[in-house]
Order: C-alpha cells, then sequence, then structure tokens
C-alpha cells in the first residue's frame, strides 16, 4: 500500500507533477512581472498540458515511430523515479539506499538524453541542431554540476541523500562552500536550458530545438519531465546547500526564493552562444567546481 | 546652385567620350543618353573616379507602337541625381552587366532583366529574385500590355514540396515561416557544425506586383497603394510619392503641411527604431529587452494613433497636403512622450554600451569595414554604423529639413555594437528635431488644390526612410493614371550585406545579424514588389557567394568546395 | 562593464501594477480620431460618386437609384476597406465619416462584412437590381 | 448513461483547456508588416496576450491556431498550405488585415491570390488595416468564445451589432 501511494501520489506520480505545474506557474507569473507584464493564470500549465495531452499526435513520416513514440516516455519516467530520492515537502525520501546520489544523478539526466535522441531521431534540421547543442550543453554542465553536489557528500562522508540532507540540515553549506552553491544553482540552469542558458532550443535560431517536430502528448511529457526536474533540482540544492527543507514550510520558502534568484538570471542575461556556453562551463565553472571539492577534501584531511 | 551643378559638371566632364546627349530636367538633375555597347566604359569612367553610387535601375517600356525600351541607370551623389538613358529595341533589348564595376548593381539588374525582359549580359546569376518560381516563361509584368488577369486564369500552384537539400553540405533554412522572422523571405543557410560557411536568400514571398499595380490606379488611389509597400515606414513611402507628384504638378505645399509631414516622418522614425530595437534584443536572446523597449515604443504609437487615428498606416499625407492639424492639446502629449522617451534612450544606451552578456553577442560582431559597405551599396544607419557619411536628410533636405535641420550621426566600429548605438543616437537627435518642429510650427493651412491629372514629366524623389534612402522615380505622361512608378527600397541595398557578413559566423550569430540591417523584406519585395526593381537579392549564387567568402575572409576552410 | 544592468527596471516593476490593460476586462476610451467602421449619412449625400472612384481599395459602392429623388444606397465592404479616410476627405458634402467607437469588427464569418447604408426600401430595391444584373450576366453566359 | 456523463465530463475539461491554452503561430504571407508587428505587439507588456494563455510558438506542430497575416503572394501559396497541413488538429486559422480578409489595396495585383480564404479555411476575421492590438485581442477572444458556445451564439451577438449599425 505504502508502495502504491509513494508510486502514484506522492511524492511520484500526481504529486510531483502538480508541484511542477505549480513551479512552473510561478516561473511564468515572475518572469513576466519582472518584464512588467501581467502573466499566465495560475491554472495556466494545466490547461496547456492537458490541452497537449487531448492533441493530435503527428509522427512525422521518415522517423523510427516506436523510438519516436517512446522517448517522452522515458523522459518523463527519470525525473518521476528521482522523485523518490528526493526530500520533498518536508517529507524524508520515500525510499534510500547507500549510493542513491548517484543514481538520481543520472535519472535527472534522462531527460536531456531522451531529448537529445528524440532530436537525432527526428530528420528535421532544426531538430538535429538542437539536439546536437542539447548533447553539447550536456556535457558541459554535467560535471560540474556533479562536483557540486558532491561537495556536500564529502563533507557528510555518504553518498546517501537522506544522510546527507540529515547532516546539512540546520548547517548553511552556502556559505562554507559558496562557490559549490553557484556552481550547482548555475548548472541547474544549464540543465534545465532555461536562459541564458537555452541555446539547445534558441526559437530565433532553430524554432524550438530538439523537440520541434513533436506536438501532442509527447511534447506534453517533455513539458512535464522538465517542470517536474524544476522541483527536484531545487528541492536537492535547498537541501545540501540552504540548511535542510525538513519541514514543508522550509521546503517552500527555500525552494521559491531559489527559483527567484533563477528566474532573475532569465530575465536579465541575454542567451550565451553554444561556443559560449560551453567555454564558459569548462573554462571557469569547472574549474571553479574543482578548486571548491579540493579545498573539502583538504579541510576534511586537516580536520578530520 | 554652384554646390548642386559642380558634381554634374564634373561627371559631364568625365563621361565627355560616351555622351550622346544630354539635358537638364531639373536643377539637380542630369540626364545622358548613352549607347547600350557604351554603358560599361561610361559606369566604369564614374566608378574609378568615385563619382557617387548606383541608387537604382529603372526600366521603361514604351509600347509596341514606338517599338523601344529604355533602361535608366540612376547614380546619386549628395542631392544630385545623373542618369544613363540607354534606349533598347523592344525585340531584343540586350545590356551588358555592372556586376565587374558595381557589385550591388546585380540585384537591380536581376529585376530589370525579370520584370521587363531586358537581357543583362553576363549576369552571375539570371535566376529570379521576385518572381514566384513556376512563373511562365516571357511573360514580363511590367512590359506594357501584360494582363494580370489572363494570368490569374490559368495560375495553378505548385504543391511540390521543394527540396533544397544540398549535397554534402548541412543546409539550414529560414523562413519562409520562422520565429526569427516576422516576414516571409526564406534564407538558407549552410553549416559546417555551428559554422556558417555559405548563405543564400530567396526573395519574393512578399513581392505582390505594387508597381504594376501603379499603373492601373489614379494617383490618389496610389497614395495608398504605395503607403502600404511596408507597414513600418508608410508615412516615408507616402511622403516621397507625394514629394514626386507635388513636383511634376508644380504645386507648393503650405509651410504647416510640410512641418506636419516631417514631425510624423520623425515620429515615424522613432517608432521604427524602438521596434527594431526590440527584435534585435529578441533575436539575440535577450527577451527583458525587448518587452521593456516595446512596451516604451507604445508611448510614440499612443501619440501617433492620437494625431492621425491610425496606430501603423497613418494616412496622414494627400496629394498636397496633409489629413490633420496638431492642436496645443497634441502638441503637450508629445512633448511629455518625448521626456520619457529620452531618458529611457539613456538608459537603453547605457545596456547596450555596457550590459556584458549582450555585449558578447554584439561587440566585435558582424563587423563590415567601411570600404565593404560602400562596396555592398549598403544604406541608412547600417551604412552610418559603418562609417559611411549617407542621410538624405542632410545630404539633399528635402520637405522641411533646411528648416529643422537634423545633424547625421556616424560611427565608426561597424560591428552590431555601432548599430545599436547609432540608432540610439539617432533616435535623441529626432527626438530634439521633433520638439524643434513643435516649438516654431508655422501657421497656415494643411493643404492646397492638387489637378487630378498631373502634368506629363519625369521626377526623382529621393528621402531617408528609416532603413536609408528611399528612391522613387515618377513619370507621368498627362492622364489621371501615371505612366511608370519605381521604388527602390533601402533594404533591398542592404540584404547583400547579410550574405556576405554570415560566412564565418556561428550561426547563433545569424539572426542578430540579420535583424543588424534591420530588413524590412515587405518593404524589398514590396517595394521591389512595388516595382519591379527593388529587391533584393534573392540570392547570390553559389560562385557568388563564394567569391565573397574567399574575398573578404580569405579563409579556406570557411568556404567548402561545392 | 556590468552583468545586470536591467535589474532596477526588473525590481521595480515587481513592485509596480504592472502596465498590462486587461481588454476585454478593461477599456480605455480610445482617441477621438481613430478610424473605424465608415459611417454614412444619406441627408447630405449628393450621388457624385467621389467616394467610390478615390477608394484605393474598392470598398465603396454607391448605387444611385433615383439621382432626382436622392435615392442611393451605399454597399461598404468592411473586409476590402483600409480605413484610411481618403473618401472622407474626398466627399464635398462631408457625408462620411470613420467611426471612432466602431472598431470591434472581428467576425466569424465573412459575409457580416458587406453592410449597406441607406433607406430599407432602397436597400431592397438595390439588391433586387443587383440581382436581376446577376441573373442577366449569367445568362448571356 | 454513466458512459454520457463520462464523456460530457471529458468534452467539458477539453474544452476548457482548449480555450485557455490557444497556443499562436503566426504566418504573414506577404503583407505590408504593418499587422504583423500589431501581432507582436500583442504579446508586450501593454497587451500581453500570455494573460488570456497565448503563447507564440515558432513550430507548427505546436501551435492550435494559426495567425495569418497577407494577400497570399502566389509564392506563399503553397507554403501557407504546408504550415496549416503541418499543424496538429484541433486547428484554426484567424486571418488579420484588410488584405488577409478580401487583399485590401493589393486586390488585382498580379502576386497576390487575394485571400487568405482562397487558400486555406478560416475561422475568424479581422478586419483592419492594420486592425490595433485590442482588435486583435477582440477577434481571439470572440473565436475562442465560439469553440465555447458553439457558433451560433456569436453569430447571433454580431448580427445585433450588425442590426445597430442599419438604424
Amino acid at each position: 500500500m505504502r508502495e502504491i501511494v509513494a508510486l502514484l501520489f506522492f511524492p511520484g506520480g500526481l504529486f510531483i507533477m502538480a508541484a511542477g505545474l505549480a513551479y512552473e506557474w510561478v516561473d511564468r507569473k515572475l518572469l513576466a512581472r519582472m518584464q512588467n507584464r501581467l502573466g499566465p493564470r495560475w491554472f495556466q500549465p494545466l490547461a496547456d498540458t492537458v490541452k497537449l495531452l487531448i492533441k493530435e499526435e503527428i509522427v512525422p513520416e521518415d522517423v523510427h515511430a516506436a523510438i519516436f513514440t517512446l522517448l517522452p516516455i522515458f523522459a518523463l519516467t527519470g525525473p518521476l523515479t528521482a522523485a523518490l530520492y528526493i526530500p520533498l515537502a518536508g517529507f524524508e525520501p520515500a525510499y534510500s539506499f547507500s549510493g542513491d546520489l548517484i543514481v538520481t544523478i543520472y535519472l535527472l539526466s534522462l531527460l536531456t538524453l531522451c531529448t537529445g535522441l528524440a532530436g537525432a531521431n527526428t530528420l528535421d534540421r532544426f531538430s538535429l541542431v538542437g539536439a546536437t547543442r542539447t548533447l553539447t550543453q550536456m556535457f558541459a554542465y554535467e560535471a560540474p554540476f556533479l562536483l557540486s553536489l558532491l561537495g556536500p557528500a564529502i563533507v557528510t562522508g555518504s553518498w546517501q541523500i537522506s544522510e546527507i540532507a540529515a547532516y546539512t540540515n540546520g548547517s548553511w553549506l552556502a556559505f562554507s562552500q559558496p562557490i559549490g552553491f553557484l556552481v550547482a544553482l548555475i548548472g541547474l540552469i544549464g540543465k534545465l536550458e532555461m536562459p541564458p542558458f537555452d541555446a539547445p532550443e534558441a526559437e530565433t535560431e532553430i524554432v524550438a530545438g530538439a523537440l520541434t517536430e513533436y506536438s501532442g502528448r509527447g511534447l506534453a511529457f517533455f513539458h512535464l519531465g522538465k517542470t517536474t526536474e524544476l522541483v527536484l533540482g531545487l528541492s536537492l540544492i535547498a537541501a545540501f546547500y540552504l540548511g535542510g527543507v525538513t519541514t514543508p514550510l522550509a521546503f517552500f520558502a527555500k525552494t521559491l526564493a531559489l527559483l527567484f534568484i533563477l528566474v532573475g538570471m532569465k530575465a536579465l542575461v541575454a542567451r550565451l552562444r553554444i561556443d559560449q556556453t560551453v567555454g564558459l562551463w569548462w573554462r571557469y565553472v569547472a574549474m571553479l567546481a574543482l578548486a571548491q571539492w579540493l579545498v573539502v577534501i583538504l579541510w576534511r584531511g586537516v580536520a578530520g | 546652385m554652384s554646390t548642386t551643378n559642380s558634381p554634374l559638371h564634373q561627371a559631364q566632364i568625365l563621361l565627355e567620350p560616351w555622351m550622346e546627349n544630354f539635358n537638364q530636367p531639373e536643377p539637380n538633375r542630369l540626364d545622358v543618353v548613352i549607347a547600350s555597347q557604351d554603358l560599361l566604359s561610361a559606369a566604369g569612367a564614374l566608378e574609378t573616379n568615385h563619382w557617387g553610387y548606383l541608387a537604382a535601375i529603372t526600366g521603361l517600356d514604351h509600347g509596341v507602337e514606338q517599338g523601344s525600351m529604355e533602361a535608366l541607370y540612376h547614380f546619386c551623389t549628395g542631392p544630385v541625381t545623373l542618369t544613363f538613358r540607354v534606349s533598347l529595341s523592344r525585340e531584343n533589348p540586350v545590356v551588358s552587366s555592372l556586376y565587374e564595376i558595381i557589385p550591388a548593381a546585380i540585384v537591380h539588374e536581376r529585376e530589370l532583366q525579370e520584370m521587363f525582359g531586358i537581357l543583362v549580359e553576363n549576369i552571375p546569376d539570371p535566376s529570379h529574385l521576385l518572381l514566384p518560381d513556376d512563373w511562365p516563361e516571357g511573360v514580363y509584368p511590367l512590359r506594357e500590355g501584360f494582363d494580370s488577369a489572363e494570368l490569374a486564369q490559368d495560375y495553378q500552384p505548385d504543391l511540390t514540396e521543394k527540396t533544397d537539400r544540398q549535397d554534402g553540405c548541412f543546409v539550414i533554412p529560414i523562413g519562409p515561416q520562422h520565429p526569427a522572422l516576422k516576414e516571409p523571405e526564406h534564407f538558407e543557410f549552410t553549416v559546417d557544425g555551428e559554422i556558417v560557411t555559405g548563405a543564400s536568400v530567396r526573395l519574393g514571398y512578399a513581392h505582390r506586383g505594387i508597381e504594376k499595380a501603379t499603373e492601373q490606379r489614379t494617383w490618389v488611389q496610389n497614395l495608398y497603394l504605395l503607403e502600404r509597400i511596408c507597414g513600418i515606414c508608410s508615412h516615408i513611402h507616402a511622403t516621397a510619392y507625394c514629394l514626386g507628384v507635388e513636383q511634376l504638378a508644380g504645386v507648393t505645399v503650405p509651410p504647416r503641411a510640410q512641418a506636419i509631414r516631417e514631425l510624423v516622418a520623425e515620429l515615424e522614425r522613432i517608432h521604427s527604431h524602438l521596434l527594431w530595437f526590440g527584435v534585435a534584443a529578441h533575436e539575440a536572446g535577450f527577451d527583458t529587452l525587448f518587452m521593456y523597449s516595446w512596451r516604451d515604443r507604445e508611448t510614440v504609437m499612443d501619440i501617433l494613433e492620437e494625431i492621425s487615428g491610425n496606430r501603423v498606416n497613418y494616412s496622414a499625407n494627400v496629394l498636397g497636403g496633409v489629413k490633420f492639424d496638431i492642436t496645443d492639446e497634441q502638441k503637450e502629449t508629445i512633448r511629455s512622450g518625448l521626456n520619457f522617451l529620452d531618458e529611457r534612450l539613456h538608459h537603453y544606451m547605457n545596456v547596450v554600451t555596457k550590459d556584458t552578456a549582450f555585449l558578447q553577442r554584439t561587440r566585435g560582431i558582424g563587423v563590415m569595414t567601411r570600404e565593404q559597405a560602400d562596396q555592398l551599396g549598403t544604406l541608412g544607419p547600417t551604412a552610418r554604423a559603418s562609417g559611411v557619411e549617407r542621410d538624405i536628410r542632410v545630404e539633399a533636405p528635402y520637405s522641411f529639413y533646411n528648416d529643422y535641420p537634423i545633424p547625421m550621426v556616424v560611427e565608426t566600429a561597424g560591428d552590431l555594437e555601432a548599430r545599436f548605438v547609432v540608432r540610439l543616437k539617432e533616435l535623441l537627435e529626432t527626438n530634439k528635431t521633433i520638439r524643434d518642429i513643435l516649438d516654431r510650427m508655422p501657421e497656415g493651412d494643411l493643404k492646397t488644390r492638387m489637378p487630378r491629372r498631373i502634368k506629363a514629366g519625369e521626377t526623382i524623389s529621393r528621402v531617408e526612410a528609416p532603413r536609408g534612402e528611399l528612391f522613387y522615380f515618377i513619370k507621368s505622361n498627362g492622364s489621371d493614371k501615371p505612366a511608370r512608378i519605381k521604388v527602390r527600397a533601402p533594404t533591398l541595398c542592404n540584404m547583400a550585406s547579410v550574405v556576405t557578413l554570415a560566412i564565418g559566423h556561428q550561426l547563433a550569430d545569424i539572426p542578430v545579424i540579420l535583424a543588424g540591417v534591420d530588413p524590412c523584406f515587405s518593404c524589398n519585395d514590396r517595394a521591389v514588389a512595388v516595382k519591379p526593381q527593388n529587391n533584393g537579392w534573392q540570392i547570390w549564387s553559389w560562385e557568388q557567394l563564394r567569391q565573397h567568402g574567399i574575398d573578404f575572409y580569405q579563409n579556406k576552410d570557411l568556404v567548402k568546395p561545392e | 562593464m556590468k552583468i545586470v544592468t536591467m535589474a532596477g527596471d526588473v525590481l521595480q516593476s515587481l513592485f509596480k501594477r504592472p502596465v498590462t490593460r486587461q481588454y476585454p476586462h478593461e477599456r480605455v476610451e480610445p482617441p477621438e480620431r481613430l478610424s473605424g467602421c465608415l459611417h454614412w449619412d444619406a441627408a447630405n449625400c449628393t450621388g457624385c460618386g467621389l467616394c467610390e472612384k478615390d477608394c484605393p481599395a474598392n470598398a465603396i459602392e454607391l448605387i444611385v437609384l433615383d439621382k432626382k429623388e436622392k435615392r442611393f444606397v451605399i454597399r461598404y465592404h468592411l473586409d476590402r476597406c483600409i480605413f484610411c479616410g481618403q473618401c472622407v476627405v474626398s466627399c464635398p458634402r462631408s457625408c462620411l465619416d470613420l467611426s471612432s467607437d466602431d472598431w470591434e469588427l472581428a467576425a466569424l464569418g465573412k459575409e457580416l462584412f458587406t453592410l449597406e447604408y441607406g433607406d430599407i426600401a432602397d436597400v431592397e430595391d438595390a439588391r433586387s437590381r443587383i440581382l436581376e444584373a446577376d441573373v442577366g450576366q449569367s445568362a448571356r453566359a | 448513461m454513466g458512459i454520457d456523463l463520462q464523456n460530457t465530463i471529458m468534452d467539458r475539461i477539453a474544452t476548457w483547456a482548449r480555450i485557455n491554452s490557444p497556443w499562436a503561430i503566426h504566418f504573414n504571407s506577404g503583407s505590408c508588416n504593418g499587422c504583423d508587428i500589431e501581432i507582436l505587439a500583442t504579446l508586450t507588456p501593454r497587451y500581453d496576450l500570455e494573460r488570456l494563455g497565448v503563447k507564440l510558438q515558432g513550430s507548427p506542430r505546436h501551435a492550435d491556431v494559426l495567425i495569418c497575416t497577407g494577400a497570399v503572394t502566389r509564392q506563399s501559396f503553397s507554403r501557407l498550405q504546408r504550415i496549416y497541413e503541418q499543424m496538429p488538429d484541433p486547428k484554426f486559422v484567424v486571418a488579420v488585415g484588410s488584405c488577409a480578409l478580401s487583399g485590401g489595396v493589393f486586390q488585382g495585383c498580379y502576386n497576390c491570390t487575394g485571400g487568405i480564404a482562397n487558400c486555406i479555411p478560416v475561422d475568424a476575421y479581422i478586419p483592419g488595416c492594420p486592425p490595433r492590438p485590442e482588435a486583435i485581442i477582440d477577434g481571439i477572444v470572440k473565436l475562442l468564445h465560439s469553440l465555447r458556445e458553439g457558433p451560433d451564439s456569436t453569430t447571433e451577438s454580431q448580427a445585433e451589432t450588425e442590426n445597430r449599425r442599419f438604424a
């Protein structure tokens, strides 16, 4: 019984999707307000999703139809599964085992991988360029993002999310490991392909990137996957760096504060070209993350 | 007069060996009759002495009875226009291409060729510039006797999918429907990874056939037809037309009407530049800037709607004057709007010159040197950002620009940043001029009587549209309908630079470079469409492209052999 | 060199009311000179036909039923009209006006875009004449 | 009975979602740009169509509403049809501006085929040259309204306006 609830309602399934839609609304509304606009109504993301689900789904010619249909499902499965291992809304993770941090990080990458494959599967030229860019960007942000999440793990001495969360509860690692925190935050923007790192789906260059050919249900799944991942990412960073998310209040306050920063970046910074993105990640951010990592290891060596 | 005469006098001396005949229909114009075999040498003489630039080529069909056609090559410098008149037989019209001497001539020549059936020898790319791909052979829309109804009858749209994939190259199509283009044009960029190695343009999606249509409508009706060549610079098209027609009719427009015309033209410039500013920011992926600049643009849209009743096609002009007056109350509204805009413009100037992330997308991108700008025949702010001093409002003040002068704004860097800066600075100057007009607006009538039939004659009207020089050639044969109206919009001349600049850049830079010249395809095609002439680069052929790629970049890696 | 030059704007907007006008729930009076749907005042019309002649988009058809009795019908094609106001300028008796409050003209069908102004009986008359002319034409064809 | 009820509820939800999330795509078939900038203006802060759920999409595959301007030049005729075909069902077409309705000022030009309706089926017409952004919103609202109520209701209210003009 507990399993069914965990899988279908909380924290997996319904809850995380609803939270995703709610956070998407906050995201869009905040952005609109920052641009001096009114912005969407509260049910907008829900209406968008429902509409996409009931719309005709066109499978273009010349694509592998099975892959085309299955990829969106895999893309959504990744984040939904990851939701089971991440502390959400003030509750302990539903499942936990030693090393689940690594599994979660891989699960979170599934969406990006599927997007890339989806783009490569269609013969549309915008999709192909989008897929190339998506995967290029993934190689750029994935390493620093991983390093930044490992910082707290090293301090804790565990690879288990619940243990790390318990250790960081109350202690704000954002102050002791500021670089790691920043890298994690920027990494999340890259992961979600949000502006300014939205070159993979830059509308003015390549229409909608890898997902140009998707319509209806497939698009809805990718969309849901992304919003879900937004909540998971925010929650993970809040748990690791902002002193834990053990109460619902702390969870919402901290994740929304992080979202505010994300939206601020979105509103204030112009899009980077893909070469600039990659350059930035490897030349600066990865180096910084490594430096932070070394500091943490040395400090542990000296102290412990 | 001496300033006007000396360049023309100079030209007369230069052209002495080939000149068969000449006359000076207006003080600032010189018509020179040149035999078609001498065309190249005569144009070469001008070019080697750096006399002016080729502004347009107009075709004229004198009809079956006379059995002759004429090609008019208009060269401009400062306020004067020099026209080569080349007579051709109607049965076998042939001229040689000026491409070797003036690369920018190719668009004009291709237009001449497809619209009149004048064979241009040695033209590098003889394909259609504006007309659809499935246009019937041997039908030339601007020749006399062309019947559009006949054409429409047996028109069957060609619905087969056209594949534009090149062997061995990866081609990114942009357009005709693409988020980066609000207008339908088709670009193809060949990319190697993210680097653009080749580019081509297909114009003509917005070609409507306006130039032909002008010949079937009355002088009054044409005013509105021409105003709708372009929705962004509508007023300036109508003004250019009015100035020309009034010149032909020998009518003087009351000073207050002229002041109002200039006022609306400058307000339109604000609207156009702010619009461009927002769109360019959007192309660069800076949506917040887009939203704010369009929010501020609403200020000027409100002003225009209040004074004219329309937000976009203001219909401010009538032949012989303007439709509406500016009340004192409206003057106040305009002043307060300008104060707000001044403040915002300074802020935007700060953003485009200081914002690091934005500068990464603009500084040093799409650099066009002075020489390139000159050679490619660019006009308007695009040319001025590269240090080419070309602004009709200053060089050849028309209407009321003598009384309310405006300074020329020139930048030298030639990159995208300079194009932003030039336009914003121009707006600050524009605001000053508008205030000047409001302060010293003359009293008087709003219009004079215009005859319904216009005296026979030819005239040229040049004005500075927001995007550069707009060129009108108007010919009347004394009836209530024009005999020929030729429109050359600035974008036609500027498109060439996009294709050239694109090569070697990142794919991501293309939309911004494209936006950087502020292309207006409706002008282009429409205008082009409007008349036979103007449009643009339908394309550079691959040969041309390669040639330019090699010339300008000298980097063989970037230009793939076919 | 700054990273966030727009920060001031963005923060201000967050705490201000957005500039958005919530049309259609919130309406702002359109300007007095707005060019909307064409209105015709039959009383002064002399049937000179200048409006029809000068219209650049063939939006106005003046049907003269009886010039002496001043029986005119104006058939106005809203879908062709470009709201330029040339007819208003051309009309020597100022019978025409582009209304400033009749501008929400969108419709789901095109048939609503042909408006006929005039006395109801005259309109009927004009319609039947046009119908006859059409029948006559097709009969000849 | 149960199935009927279920169907009604599903229909209601579907209609609700459709009305509240009309993603749009914009195609210029050879207009003067006037309408196009006004369409773009409806997305900017003053009018902000996002409050009605409208989002401008770049790919026809993502769109529900095709907002179309221009007199359909011969060169863009087949492109327009192809874009329409690429859109998934259900789809709607809004023609904006006099040219899109009838050819407007370009009637009789040799390269114009005259009006969107000659090329693809149109669901709503917005006259104007160009229509004000408010008028464009008005047209979109009327289209959405007709989705909720069925087409008849809107026609009735239109007929009333009509009578007013007659009087």
